[in-house]
């Protein structure tokens, strides 16, 4: 709870910020109160707990800490790139900035919610925000397609989702998780609140971009300023991750055959379609999107062991954002004063910008599940478990995916290493070396103890 | 206090809740005209919400109506920002048209 | 103190080859060569001492050096056995390899690269002497790689000329197929007795526990090894054509020790295929049908080392015919006899071509007899004791082997008997055309012709002596040889008691031989017939001249297909083998510019799917229900 | 029949009719004088639940705001004419498809769902004036006073959102 | 002192060569990795005195992994032939000019690190981890440093990349379902598993993909030749020398022992397998016009071998692998520094346009031939200890293994000679050919030292393997 009214609060600061002329102050002192903020979260001094009033709706577990963490994480490198990005954009900074803070708040809500209401309106604060943020570059045809394409399709599931929510209110007259869950665990599978979760599932597989609600992905993170694009594929992905899994887990409807037969066609097919369709694409992000979408499939699969899956889905969450945020803070580095994202801007980095190519090589690496990176053991981790439910099929089939997103990881690998470039190197920003170090790091540190993550869960 | 649900039944709200949310899907798929779609868009919010109201009822439960209310801020929101965006895209093509959104793909 | 002197036996040969390798170009061709055959001369000395040792206990030496392989319960070292027959093997190949390198100072004097000749030539008589001494088979075959690396070594001394080079690589492969026979045969052997050592082969072999099937399969594997290091059919092709090395390396390598490894190898593991009965058989015809054949394509050669070589063939195939009979000891004789006369008309036309330049055609040659009486005579010598002439060495020795295929299989008896009458005819067709009659060469050949200086002449002279007198080793009734090898050979060899049927053979023998002769005589010396030109020679004598066509055979049968096959492989299968994975990657390629015209950037389409994906999900769930 | 049936029928048709017109017709202006029916319709339903805040929230909200936006929208674009192009067969066939399938899929559903259909309790006691509904959204203890607090966040991500997309910039430089 | 020091010095060389900066970048690596071959020398002496050089300490908890290297006779062997070939490697490099060279070193001795580590690792996913990361920098090495053709080495060095990770991906999944089934990776632990005959053919097939793919046996050869000709002739060395050897490695530590009821079925497939691709890569290899690419297909057939040595599931069979493992790594290290300094100075890996070098070079011939005849397992060269105990393993399984797979002496030698007749040999080149450098000497000296001493007396090897061997046997055979 003191974490969401902390952010908001300081989401609000944000704002006032602007009116007294603070704008230099702005970025630092948000990514010091993000810091603030996630130093209490995870407990590194005690700022003590509200009264436990609030349980009903924000229950702050370790599950809610846990990501609320990573969270909170990406939002402090998403700020800090936030002033070089909008450095054209001054009159623009403290709104940019507090509504990506704001954001983090329905972020926050979505992992931690015990009432299917907070679920609701943070996954719509979320979403609001990331239309939006999507849009923002008003002059630009390609974000505002992007923002339209975002918003449409995302109120469209909004719809679903509510439908959802609404059947399992009709079912148990109830919005609190606990309660859905006692009564969901205790009754027979009543067909309204079956129903009602598949429609929340459906709505969250869209959030998730997994086939075949993906479709939305490629043209939004492609049209979106890059920054967005980052927010979407590291932040945005991961919270809906993370709460659709709490979701599921709280409502005991996973041991239908049928229900896990979805969950793994739905799981291969994103897997497959995403690295194929990621193959042939030319734009960084473009292609990260569809990477973006066969790591939903992936995700999928700690569905498949829902019970004690948490502590994987985490770890592969930090993985997969952490390699995300390292990357795109190299893409949006590179391609700042581009047209377009294309990897033909990388050609050359290795030689050009060594440290820039070594971070989104380390960081392509762990995605594509190289060990001693977080995305190895994410991903073995995600096998061994998929094995033990008795899916082997699904994990076969994120074995061949693996091996195929090598190929187009590689290829901006190969871009940046064997071909020459045209261009003129630029001087950089620091904070770009630092998200990317920063982030790729953290990759390293929880790639080499993956009990970080894990304890912090337990 | 009769429940008025005993002379209408909660199965024909729950028909006419299924029905107006088709058509809001209906017409989402239907038009291209982006006003109309979210036009359509809030069809399909209000069907829920009436849904919603209907369950509360049939729960004699004060928590659907204010989760209504919640609702309602949420369409609210978004179609104060979805016009927000329609308005910028019409600004730079001069439609809105959502079949001519095409450029980003592949 | 044996242990030391049979290390400086075995040894000192490697170092005069590590000195030449290293010094030998900056010592001089003078102490290169002499240093070189030093080496030799001591390995020589002290194979005489071992044999006096020897023949005075008359116990064989039998020294471990130090442990070598082991594979289980196999185990293998270095060990040196000194009996009978590596002791005469070793006489005879570090003696006249002493008389070779003499030769050999004189006859490499003007090529550059003299001391990596006597680096070869010394690394080969330590290989030999190696393959002669080993007290196991494991030994026996470094030896015998050896030698055929040095003899790869010598063939394409002059590695400038492809040709040349190609004999060489042609010699070693050849090798190499017999060599794997070889290994097959050890392995079997291995696993038979777990030793390779001759004497505990020996002793579980006579131990009983006899299973006949795999000691044949054994001994025809090994069989094959010899067949491929002393050219016999069907792997005899690389002999003629090794005859591109130097001459002195023809003389040794190719006619005197060499290629009589087989015969060492199959007289060492006589208590094998004396109990293989049926592969004693195929060697016996094997050997004779070689000695045909070897013969009647030496009857057309003009290359007069070429006829050397093929007579070398042939005169080893007889020896085979002796292996095959059980009957050792002959074989050994005439590989001794052979190794002399043999040695001896390789050096004479080494110092012949050596007074010509190069030349080695004989139609380019003639009456070279007044020019060089010596090596004339000399070769006089060694001829008629290879076309058996009583009482030449080679008399001895070829009537011998002719007796015992008399007693066994008048068959075998007969084509030896031919082949000894081609034999005759060949080499003096060979006498004729190169010292009788009229010179054919050029006038400035002409104006140089000499006899060679002595270091080249001596050693004739002194083989040529051998191959006068060498049949005195084991003349029958005294039979010196057969009692000095009956502790090596399993069974004994039954005395042959000189009968008139003895006698009527080497009576026929001998007029075979003379008829062969007279033949010669007729046809190129009364007749002064000079053989055509190639383009000339048609008919049979064409297959013959072109050896049978068997080059050309094995070309088209084995190399040209082999090469076919290598190069559908490499154009054809490799890309297609790696086409299939990268048929994968372009699968999905493929499939990705697909799914690329699916994503259209239509709100709409994208909206149907969401909504089809609901539906679908929805029915699948609920609807079965 | 009764006569609160009757209503009920007749409020379903208002609904269902002008939600079907609002899609149907080719100016925007009707399609948005459509909707206004629809909400006011729905907003019948919510007073035949005796849902009485709401139907006024709903009014005000929907009626009022809303459609007020969309309005606005309409005319400042000047879109009120009927100027869409015709569609391509395909889609149309594939809407009413569509249309069809969910529907006939969602209603065969829901006429084998009844687990908890049967005799409806009679109403006992207030659980939808104005007051219940206030104590029940502003109680910090069991209410909902969070997700009350967590809209204000909500509308006001909207409204920067909103400014951020429409804030024409001081051309920099 | 434990094993973990080998990996520490390497990866602190590594760290070190990085930093050094490019001009000392080449002699740092040499140095540390001579530090390296001392230590485990020292470590190699500890462990016959009987010390305990062994680490096992837990490193995560969930999945249970722990940080457990082991150190028996094979596993120093391998790292033995790993340290002794680095600095040489290295030294090989002493004559180019590397761009980057700081880059280079490091990501030499990182492989080196990796390759050690997998050799050493006695944790399944400790051992993956290691297995997967020497793919890591010789993607770079090959990639960055090749030469040729810039696309078609990218095609190449791609394909070997995903093709190999593909494999090894399969291998992953056989470990995850070990653990599931052992809870822990620890070797002894995997030993232990009683698993039925058909979770075995699962698991060793799982296995056998990626040590297939990266031994290679056919048909999963096809990255080789062209990643052999197109990385630079270190990566190559680094590949074929020590590389290679971590599948064949990894089929005695691993998968024999942990399938053994599926490597006994499935022996007889596997021997004629690995056989076929004697014979096929040296057929290959006869018309090869390439260099380096023919000595890719020479080292196909002799893996082949070698492979086939293993599957025979006898102690001889595995000896003689580890013996010919070892010689090979050896000798096809001298051979392709051979085709680097005839590049050197020719600037051609083309047969054809080579010939003739013989009279401007004899030392070089003459080191050259020495290294053609090993590789052609001349009696008194390692090599010939290796492929005899091999061959005989064989010929106890069935003779015609042996048959078919001695055909490799005979094609051995046709391929070899051939390409060194054509090479080195014939006219006088027109062409210039400075014999070798002292460096460049100092390479092929130790190198055929090594082969020449330990092919006379390859007791201390075999006695250094041989009991790990036995106790890998027994368990195979539990």
């Amino acid at each position: 709870m003191i974490t969401l009214i902390a952010i908001t609060a300081l989401g609000v600061f944000c704002l006032i910020a602007e009116i007294f002329n603070l704008r230099k102050a702005l970025v630092p002192v948000t990514v010091l109160g993000l810091l603030g903020i996630l130093g209490s979260t995870l407990n590194l001094y005690s700022l003590g707990e509200l009264s436990s009033d609030y349980n009903t709706m924000i229950f702050a577990d370790n599950y809610a800490k846990t990501y609320s963490s990573l969270f909170i994480l990406l939002t402090v490198f998403l700020v800090a790139m936030s002033h070089d990005v909008y450095k054209e954009h001054q009159t623009k900074i403290s709104d940019y900035v507090a509504i990506k803070v704001f954001l983090l708040a329905g972020a926050v809500a979505m992992v931690s919610f015990a009432n299917l209401s907070m679920y609701f309106l943070g996954i719509e604060t979320l979403s609001i925000a990331l239309y939006t943020l999507a849009g923002s570059s008003r002059l630009d045809i390609k974000s505002n397609e992007a923002g339209m394409k975002y918003f449409l399709m995302g109120s469209f599931a909004s719809g679903f989702i509510l439908f959802g929510i609404c059947l399992i209110y009709g079912t148990f007259g109830t919005f609190d998780l606990k309660e859905i869950s006692e009564f969901s665990g205790a009754l027979d599978k009543a067909i309204w609140f079956s129903i009602g979760v598949s429609l929340i599932t459906i709505g969250m597989l869209f959030k998730i971009a997994a086939v075949p609600f993906h479709f939305w992905a490629p043209d939004v993170y492609e049209g979106s300023p890059s920054l967005v694009t980052a927010t979407m594929s590291t932040l945005a992905k991961v919270v809906a991750f993370a709460a659709l899994y709490k979701l599921l887990a709280a409502m005991n409807l996973f041991p239908t055959i049928q229900f896990q037969n979805i969950i793994v066609t739905v799981s291969i097919l994103s897997m497959t379609v995403g690295n194929i369709m990621a193959l042939r694409q030319e734009n960084v992000k473009r292609m990260l999107a569809f990477s973006g979408i066969s790591h939903a499939g992936f995700m999928l699969m700690t569905v498949l062991s829902i019970a004690n899956a948490a502590s994987n889905l985490c770890y592969y969450t930090y993985a997969y954002a952490l390699a995300g945020m390292a990357a795109f803070a190299v893409i949006i580095a590179v391609t700042k004063n581009k047209d377009n994202e294309n990897i033909s801007h990388f050609n050359g980095l290795g030689r050009s910008n060594p440290l820039l190519a070594a971070v989104l090589t380390a960081a392509l690496l762990s995605m594509a599940g190289i060990p001693i990176f977080a995305g190895f053991f994410a991903k073995f981790n995600l096998f061994t478990q998929t094995i033990q439910a008795g899916y082997l099929v699904v994990v076969i089939a994120g074995v061949i995916n693996s091996i195929i997103s090598v190929g187009y990881y590689f290829k901006l690998i190969l871009a940046m290493y064997t071909k020459e470039t045209q261009e003129t190197t630029q001087n950089i920003p620091f904070v770009y070396y630092a998200v990317g170090v920063i982030s790729i790091l953290i990759n390293l540190v929880i790639g080499m103890h993956p009990n970080v993550i894990t304890d912090l869960l337990n | 206090m009769d429940n008025i649900l005993n002379q209408i039944g909660i199965e024909n709200y729950i028909f006419l809740s299924i029905l107006l949310f088709c058509i809001g899907v209906f017409g989402v798929l239907y038009r291209r005209n982006a006003i109309i779609v979210f036009m359509s868009i809030e069809i399909m919010l209000n069907a829920v919400n009436l849904l919603f109201v209907a369950f509360s009822t049939y729960h004699q439960d004060p928590k659907g109506q204010v989760f209504v209310f919640f609702s309602m801020t949420v369409a609210a929101a978004e179609v104060a920002v979805g016009l927000a965006i329609l308005v910028s895209v019409f600004r730079n093509i001069g439609s809105v048209d959502i079949s001519n959104l095409k450029n980003l793909k592949g | 103190m044996d242990n030391s002197l049979v290390l400086l036996l075995l040894l000192t040969p490697f170092v005069g080859f590590l000195f030449n390798v290293f010094l030998g170009k900056k010592a001089g061709k003078g102490i290169s060569g002499a240093l070189g055959t030093l080496a030799v001369v001591v390995s020589f000395a002290m194979s005489v001492y071992f044999f006096m040792q020897l023949n005075a206990s008359g116990k064989p030496i039998a020294i471990k050096l130090l442990d070598w392989i082991q594979i289980g319960n196999l185990k293998v070292d270095f060990g040196i056995l000194l009996d009978q027959l590596s002791l005469l093997w070793l006489l005879f190949v570090t003696g006249i390899g002493s008389l070779i390198h003499l030769y050999s100072i004189s006859y490499m004097h003007d090529d550059e690269n003299m001391h990596k000749f006597f680096a070869y030539l010394n690394l080969f008589v330590f290989f030999m002497i190696t393959l002669v001494v080993g007290s196991n088979l494991l030994v026996m075959f470094i030896g015998w790689e050896g030698v055929g690396l040095c003899s790869y070594l010598l063939i394409g001394f002059w590695h400038k000329n492809q040709e040349y080079n190609d004999a060489a690589k042609k010699a070693f492969i050849m090798n190499r197929i017999g060599d794997l026979g070889f290994l097959i045969g050890i392995f079997i052997l291995a696993s038979l007795f777990s030793t390779l050592n001759f004497v505990e082969m020996k002793q579980a072999l006579s131990a009983g526990n006899t299973n006949t099937a795999l000691y044949s399969i054994a001994a025809l594997c090994l069989f094959i090894g010899a067949t491929g290091k002393s050219a016999q059919l069907p792997l005899y092709t690389w002999l003629p054509d090794a005859m591109a090395g130097p001459t002195p390396v023809s003389a040794l390598i190719h006619a005197a020790t060499m290629v009589t490894a087989g015969i060492f190898m199959i007289t060492r593991m006589n208590f094998l295929f004396d109990v293989t009965p049926e592969v004693q058989n195929i060697i016996a015809i094997v050997g004779a049908i070689t000695a045909l054949v070897a013969a009647s394509i030496g009857l057309f050669q003009n290359d007069i080392k070429k006829v050397l070589a093929y007579s070398t063939v042939s005169q080893l195939g007889l020896m085979f015919l002796a292996l095959g009979l059980g009957a050792y000891n002959v074989a050994v004789f005439h590989v001794i006899t052979h190794a002399f006369f043999k040695a001896c008309l390789f050096l004479g036309s080494g110092s012949v071509i050596h007074a010509l330049h190069g030349e080695q055609d004989m139609r380019k040659m003639g009456g070279l007899r007044k020019a060089m009486p010596i090596t004339f005579a000399t070769m006089l010598i060694s001829t008629l004791a290879i076309a058996g002439i009583f009482p030449f060495a080679g008399f001895w020795s070829k009537d011998e082997i002719l007796m015992v295929a008399f007693e066994h299989n008048k068959g075998l008896w007969i084509m030896g008997s031919i082949a000894s009458i081609m034999t005759a005819f060949y080499m003096f067709r060979l006498m004729y055309l190169t010292f009788f009659r009229d010179f054919r060469g050029t006038e400035e050949q002409k104006h140089h012709l000499h006899e060679s200086p002595s270091l080249i002449t001596w050693p004739l002279i002194i083989l040529a002596a051998l191959a006068t007198f060498g049949g005195l080793i084991n003349l029958p009734g005294s039979n010196w040889l057969n009692h000095f090898l009956e502790p090596i050979l399993a069974r004994k060899h039954e005395e042959h008691a000189l009968g008139s049927q003895e006698y009527m053979l080497m009576g026929i023998a001998l007029t075979g031989a003379i008829i062969g002769i007279g033949w010669a005589y007729s046809k190129y010396i009364k007749e002064g017939f000079v053989p055509k030109q190639d383009s000339e020679i048609v008919g049979f004598s064409k297959t013959i001249y072109h050896k049978y066509y068997v080059d050309e055979f094995y070309m088209s049968l084995i190399l040209k297909p082999l090469n076919a096959l290598s190069n559908f492989f490499r154009t054809t299968l490799e890309p297609a083998l790696g086409n299939i994975v990268y048929g994968l990657g372009t699968v999905a390629n493929g499939l990705g510019n697909q799914g690329k015209k699916v994503q259209t950037g239509s709100i709409g389409l994208y909206l149907f799917a969401f909504v089809i994906g609901v539906l679908a999900l929805v029915s699948y769930l609920f609807l079965g229900q | 029949m009764a006569p609160v049936l009757i209503i009920f029928y007749v409020l379903a048709a208002i609904t269902l009719a002008s939600a079907f017109l609002t899609i149907y017709s080719r100016n925007p202006i009707h399609s948005a004088i459509y909707l206004v029916i629809c909400m006011v319709s729905i907003m019948g339903h919510y007073l035949l639940f005796n849902a009485q805040f709401l139907a006024l929230v709903q009014l005000i909200v929907y009626a009022g705001a809303i459609m007020v936006l969309f309005l606005f929208t309409i005319m400042l674009m000047n879109l009120n004419k009927e100027d869409e192009v015709h569609k391509p067969r395909i889609t149309r066939l594939g809407a009413i498809t569509v249309l069809v399938l969910l529907s006939t899929v969602l209603l065969l559903l829901f006429r084998h769902s009844k687990p908890f259909f049967g005799d409806y309790a009679p109403i006992e006691g207030d659980f939808q004036s104005i007051k219940k509904l206030g104590t029940v959204l502003l109680d910090n203890k069991d209410g909902f006073m969070v997700p009350f607090e967590f809209t204000s966040v909500l509308l006001l991500v909207a409204m920067i959102g909103a400014v951020l997309l429409s804030k024409k910039e001081k051309q920099t430089k | 002192m434990n094993v973990s020091l080998i990996l520490l010095i390497l990866l602190l060389g590594a760290l070190a060569t990085f930093l050094s900066g490019d001009k000392f970048a080449s002699k740092v690596a040499l140095f540390f990795s001579l530090v390296a071959l001392g230590c485990s020398s020292v470590l190699v002496n500890h462990f016959l005195g009987g010390v305990d050089i062994n680490v096992n300490n837990p490193w995560i908890l969930q999945p249970h992994v722990s940080f457990a290297l082991k150190a028996d006779g094979l596993s120093l062997a391998m790292v033995l032939l790993t340290v002794s070939l680095t600095p040489l490697i290295i030294l090989t490099g002493f004559g180019n000019h590397f761009e980057k060279s700081k880059n280079f070193y490091a990501l030499v001795l990182f492989m080196a690190f990796a390759m050690t580590g997998t050799f050493l690792a006695a944790d399944g996913l400790l051992y993956y981890i290691f297995w997967e990361l020497a793919l890591i920098p010789i993607y770079f090495i090959a990639l960055i440093w090749g030469n040729g053709d810039a696309d078609e080495r990218k095609k190449a060095v791609v394909k070997f990349f995903i093709y190999t990770l593909g494999g090894s991906l399969f291998m992953l999944i056989a470990f995850a379902y070990l653990y599931i089934n052992a809870g822990s990776f620890l070797l002894e632990d995997l030993y232990k598993l009683n698993l039925t005959a058909t979770e075995q053919t699962w698991i060793f097939f799982a296995f056998f993909l990626a040590y297939a793919i990266k031994i290679p046996i056919i048909p999963f050869h096809t990255w080789q030749a062209k990643v052999y000709q197109k990385a630079p002739t270190i990566g190559t060395m680094l590949l074929s020398g020590i590389m290679l050897k971590m599948g064949l490695y990894s089929v005695i530590r691993w998968q024999l022992p942990i399938a053994p009821l599926a490597a006994k079925m499935y022996m007889p497939t596997l021997i004629g397998l690995s056989i076929a691709g004697v014979i096929y890569g040296s057929i290959v290899a006869l018309r090869q016009k390439d260099l380096k690419k023919l000595l890719a297909y020479s080292s196909l057939a002799h893996v082949g071998l070698i492979a086939a040595g293993c599957y025979t599931l006898t102690a001889d069979g595995l000896s003689g692998a580890v013996s010919q493992m070892i010689a090979h790594g050896f000798v096809i290290v001298g051979l392709f520094f051979a085709a680097e300094v005839i590049f050197r100075r020719f600037g051609t890996y083309k047969i054809e346009d080579l010939g003739g070098i013989r009279p401007q070079a004899s030392k070089f011939t003459s080191m050259f031939m020495i290294l053609v005849l090993a590789s052609v397992a001349l009696p008194g060269t390692f090599n010939f200890v290796g492929e005899f105990t091999v061959l005989y393993s064989l010929s106890q399984v069935n003779i015609w293994f042996a048959i078919f797979g001695g055909t490799t002496i005979i094609l051995g030698a046709y391929y070899m000679l051939k390409m060194f007749q054509n090479v080195m040999l014939g006219e006088t080149n027109t062409k210039v050919f400075a014999d070798v450098t002292i460096n460049e000497t100092i390479v092929f000296v130790i190198l055929i030292a090594f082969l020449l001493f330990y092919g006379l007396y390859p007791k201390p090897i075999v006695d250094l393997v041989n009991p790990s061997i036995t106790e890998i046997l027994k368990t195979i055979n539990r």
